[in-house]
């Protein structure tokens, strides 16, 4: 895989002048926190606290504007998520505490995604259009054009995102999104999303796949589409309201990739350790905001401290939280109406 | 009296005008053809898909998570099996999320031999269907049943699978849908579309009625003493036949029971009738290897064993790869009249 | 859909002229005797005897030059065919009988391909590499990699070819076949080709596929992609020619488009009636070859007539060949060592 | 002794030296991983696929068609489910064909409960799988069984879908394969990657020896003459521990079938056990409905009712739509020792 091509913003950095200050410490807030909380659930794991691992270390730059510039609420006027376990970044910055996170790590009763029925990172969340993230690779880029569709018809400003791998591309189920959300005349108002880290568990990107840019697939179907450097916040946030923007007004499909790192590998069967070799963004979004005098590294130092304390403080709570019952297996089968 | 595929365009022209159906739609299924047996001619929120049956059930459920109220056509359900994941998925996302979301979708897909189909246009789906928990599966073999379970479908929460029997698609019934004509010649000119141009055509729907049939009620097709028989789809116009034929000539008196619903089943009806004959035979075309009748063979035996007085029997496709073509290979393959009536007839005739 | 880019060739018609006159004839002989074999399928269907018809007329410009150039044989030094459900006019062109065909109709012992088993159009003949066709749309651009993988291997100039409609490719296999074809470093020997007839069923291209042209879809994969006008036996024998040239050669994937006819419809289930407003390749071809002098109006009426009659007699004699046994339905489950 | 992923691993490097085995591929197969559980690791043929499980199939029909032999893995059977179209084509290609064309692959892949895998790790595939016809289908549930099967798999010229109970995976046996050193510790070293960089590492190979476990034949466990339990994979060795608890506590001799190959099956010896016994337990953990034991219990109904003691008995799944991640959850869906122990002890007391 070559580099990411930035296609407007060249090659130089993006400038974090471009963003108000405050925009900036916002998103360094919910940057450190989202870290905080998987390296919780990391420890979580390896003290015994949980069963699996798998999140997003290493997608915070991505993932935090997207979920700052999403239009949160419930129905069609809103914007759906379609995730895949690597989001918790984007459930923070949508105002999601971590506890959930933390409780679905311990499977508790109390897991508000779950029941403690289902792995970390498989968020679900009606009340502001997260669907539920399952496990098999892909399927969410079969089911995102169904919102969609329902949101072209309702009309409005609500849009479709659909996130995933970039291994998982190789599904069928990725072409199937572009065809679906480009008939023409009945182009969907959908966000079609790869966070490209480059691996599939093991396996290089490099050895498995013949195109360039993955977003170049959606050439052949006239969807606008763009690769981005996801590891810089302030690029990610400039391209994904440009995006966003385009899909919200227009009503078309957007492909944009997005080149972030896996900074602890795949998931804790691949051992969860820090990997060292690609790049931090919260490291290098750090240094430039202390370059630029946005903050200090004491006051970054003291911002991780305070989230390692309380997201400490969760996990303390979580531990005591009672687990469901053998007998609940029945619940929920059906839908139960409220 | 109106055919299946008829009753179930009726159906859908219903539950579109007055329970929020918003999307049928599938390969085929919108202007200009309506569906390769009819069933979405003149249906208002018809349309045509890409020829992709994930794309199709992924685009259901994201349709059902959204508040709409989709009804996908698979065009036979010998091209619905690379999307058993999916199935899946709308199967499990209640439960998954425990209980945060529910996936309000219909999927229709006609089922079964009967049609010279050959290898690709005569699976049956029951086996795999009702493996698959968190849906709701029914499957009728009268025009009627076909109106009132499709608008019971309509009015469910949870994913339905609508299985048709497409030997009898084109069968006419033998009760009035309510609302329609009693002319069948008269209906077909108000809701068949042309053959030829038909661009400008439009139906003329009947002032139909709702009339549901509730999702887990079997019918009772007809009384007997002797043996139970119960069958759906397919087969069971076949049962009822060979049942009349062996009361008529032979003195053996099968009660025949409709199952209708596959999942959840009338197992007060079904176990009922076994209390009342000690003989039952489950018949279906489904391959009978890890079949549906298996299942209820199981069930049979767990409630009911020690007052058998034979053998649970099941009648069922044979386990072959296909449904061949020619005449001779497809009758030996599936059910057939004269297999069902000597299958009841030897049941009746057992002795322990 | 827009009208068919013929990259190299531009607008105008391909001369004739290109290919030897010899050539030219053997082509027009076998679309004939491929339309008149057709028209006799649909014949017997009509009259009863037959379920069902599907098969293709107005592909016989394309599919008699792929089978003219196809290596002949059995194993991977030769050329395997995945083929769709239009391609008797490739089989005649490889040498094959048209009886096989009426048998294959008629569902008798006698069919070649299936035993009475498939409907029409379903070939299979392992003796030539010409893998069985499938009723399910575009699975066989799932499996053909591998057959192209194992030639890899084996070297020589043995390639794989797999062919299907346009429709089809909105399945997930057709991407799958990119993806597996273009593997940086395994690239395969795999000529991917697509009969563009713009129709699926009765659901026109135009509705469902926002791409220009299905062969956009390689580009982002690095494939050489091109689409060719299919109802010219001259530019589908050049074109082809060069492709095949370039993967047996390169051992690298090739995805071929070709614009064809739909003469007859989908299928005897919408009719199979002659359509009138779509080029009849075979027409304009004679028009053509009599302008050029290559062959008289009266030596086309003969061939026409000659090939009727003789299809006529195989298919009266057909007629009377027995029909499978109940009791055969257990044969073949497993292999039976030969 | 080997456990049952070196078991298999040593299986495919003896299948790759002496057998013909051309490809062993999937998702994380080859270098660097050898497999999500190591069961590919140093095997001279194992390659990395794209993630496309269609594309994984797909390619192992393609190979197959070409004369090679490949051995693909789907790495978790819960991602299987949208290659069932194309597992029936490999199914069916023979038959559809006429004996023309044989397909000579084998699908390797994980299935069960035990590691806490929640929903999508902990699926079965016995129902499924033993519905599509023309397939064989195996399941060991020791080492050495693993690797005299997979043996048999590879010299099979039809498909083979050989199922790997994944809780077992790490579970050491307690018989030789044939060359394996006595030693594990030294084992473990010879073929074994080292954890961390291992681009260098080439495994040691002991010098294996042809041990074939014919196809259709299953496994008698122990004997036993008041009850007959049959079961495979996970739930084995606890129906195993069951009956020796049983025998030594309690004084119930149960007698238990590994039916090692799920299809064809071993008929002749569970049959014949029945005939001892007059009582039969199927015990898996596939979903209980439209459950393959269903099809046993159908077809000892066939051959046995009338000498039955007690109605044979299905131990299996719930039907749930998944295998909740907690503890509680898992243990209240599959079927635990403890839940064995009982439905042997209450067969073992049933009188009629
Ligand atoms: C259909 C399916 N196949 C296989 C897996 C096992 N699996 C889990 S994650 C993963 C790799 C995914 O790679 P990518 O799509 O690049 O996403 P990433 O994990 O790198 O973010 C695999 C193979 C799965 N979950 N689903
Ligand atoms: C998987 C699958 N879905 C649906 C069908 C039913 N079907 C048969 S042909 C066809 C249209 C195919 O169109 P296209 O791929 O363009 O090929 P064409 O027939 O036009 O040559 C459909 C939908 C099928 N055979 N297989
Ligand atoms: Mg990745
Ligand atoms: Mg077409």
């Amino acid at each position: 895989m070559s580099r990411p091509r930035l296609v407007d913003r060249k090659e130089e950095k993006s400038s974090l002048g471009s963003l108000p200050a405050e925009l900036l410490i916002r998103m360094h807030d919910l940057m450190v926190k989202a870290r905080v909380l998987e390296e919780r659930l990391i420890q979580m794991y390896k003290s015994g606290h949980g069963y699996f691992w798998i999140g997003g270390p290493g997608e915070e730059a991505f993932n935090v504007p997207l979920g700052l510039l999403m239009k949160k609420g419930q129905g069609p006027a809103y914007d759906y998520l379609h995730a895949h376990y690597r989001q918790s970044a984007t459930l923070l910055a949508l105002g999601e505490s971590p506890i959930g996170a933390l409780r679905q790590m311990k499977n508790t009763a109390t897991d508000p995604y779950s029941g403690g029925r289902n792995f970390a990172g498989h968020f679900s969340k009606r009340e502001w259009n997260i669907a539920p993230v399952s496990s098999p690779i892909e399927v969410q880029y079969a089911i995102a054009p169904g919102t969609a569709l329902a949101q072209k018809r309702f009309g409005g400003d609500g849009i479709t995102i659909v996130t995933g791998g970039d291994a998982g591309t190789a599904e069928g189920d990725f072409a199937s999104c572009l065809i679906w959300s480009s008939r023409p005349g009945n182009e969907l108002p959908i966000l079609i999303i790869v966070t490209n880290n480059q691996w599939g568990i093991s396996t290089a990107a490099a050895t498995q796949h013949g195109e360039k840019h993955i977003s170049d697939r959606g050439r052949a179907f006239n969807i606008r589409s763009r690769t981005i450097d996801g590891n810089d916040p302030v690029t990610s946030y400039l391209e994904l309201k440009e995006a966003m923007e385009y899909v919200r007004k227009e009503r078309k499909p957007f492909l944009l990739e997005a080149m972030v790192s896996r900074l602890y590998g795949h998931s804790s069967a691949s051992g969860a350790n820090f990997v060292g070799d690609e790049p931090d963004c919260i490291k290098s979004f750090e240094e430039r905001l202390e370059a630029e005098g946005v903050l200090t590294r004491a006051e970054m130092d003291a911002l991780r401290k305070k989230y390692t304390e309380e997201i400490a403080e969760m996990a303390r709570q979580v531990r005591d939280e009672p687990q469901p019952d053998g007998a609940s297996i029945y619940d929920h089968i059906y839908w139960e109406k409220k | 009296m109106a055919n299946m595929a008829q009753a179930i365009r009726m159906a859908l022209h219903y539950a579109e005008e007055n329970l929020g159906l918003t999307d049928v739609f599938g390969e085929d299924v919108g202007p200009p053809l309506g569906g390769v047996f009819t069933c979405t001619q003149g249906i208002q929120s018809a349309w045509n898909s890409p020829l992709d049956e994930r794309g199709i059930i992924g685009m259901a459920i994201g349709l059902a998570l959204a508040g709409q109220k989709p009804c996908a056509e698979i065009q036979f359900c010998d091209y619905i099996y690379n999307t058993i994941d999916l199935l899946k998925i709308a199967g499990n996302t209640c439960w998954s999320s425990n209980g945060d979301w529910n996936v309000p979708m219909i999927v229709r897909t006609p089922v079964g031999s009967g049609i010279r189909g050959s290898i690709y246009h005569s699976h049956s789906f029951d086996a795999t269907a009702t493996h698959i928990p968190g849906w709701k599966i029914v499957m009728p073999s009268t025009p009627l049943d076909a109106y009132g379970l499709l608008l019971a479908a309509v009015l469910e929460d949870n994913p339905v699978m609508y299985l048709e029997p497409k030997a009898l698609l084109r069968i006419k019934g033998e009760e009035l849908i309510p609302g329609e004509p009693a002319d069948d010649k008269m209906l077909s000119k108000m809701i068949d579309a042309p053959l030829g141009e038909r661009s400008k055509w439009k139906p003329q729907w009947p002032a139909l009625e709702k009339y549901v049939v509730p999702i887990g009620k079997a019918k009772l097709v007809r009384e007997g003493l002797h043996v139970t028989v119960v069958s759906w789809g397919r087969t069971l116009p076949l049962a009822a036949k060979a049942a009349k034929a062996l009361a008529e000539n032979e003195g053996i008196e099968a009660e025949v029971i409709d199952l209708r619903t596959l999942w959840p089943y009338d197992w007060e009806m079904v176990s009922a009738s076994i209390e009342k004959t000690g003989k039952v035979l489950y018949v279906n075309e489904d391959t009978e290897v890890t079949n549906f009748g298996e299942h209820l063979i199981r069930r049979t035996i767990e409630d009911h064993f020690y007052k058998l007085l034979a053998p649970p029997r099941l009648l069922a496709g044979k386990f072959v790869p296909g449904i061949g073509l020619a005449d001779n290979l497809e009758m030996a393959s599936v059910p057939q009249l004269k297999d069902i009536t000597d299958a009841i007839r030897a049941l009746a005739a057992e002795q322990p």
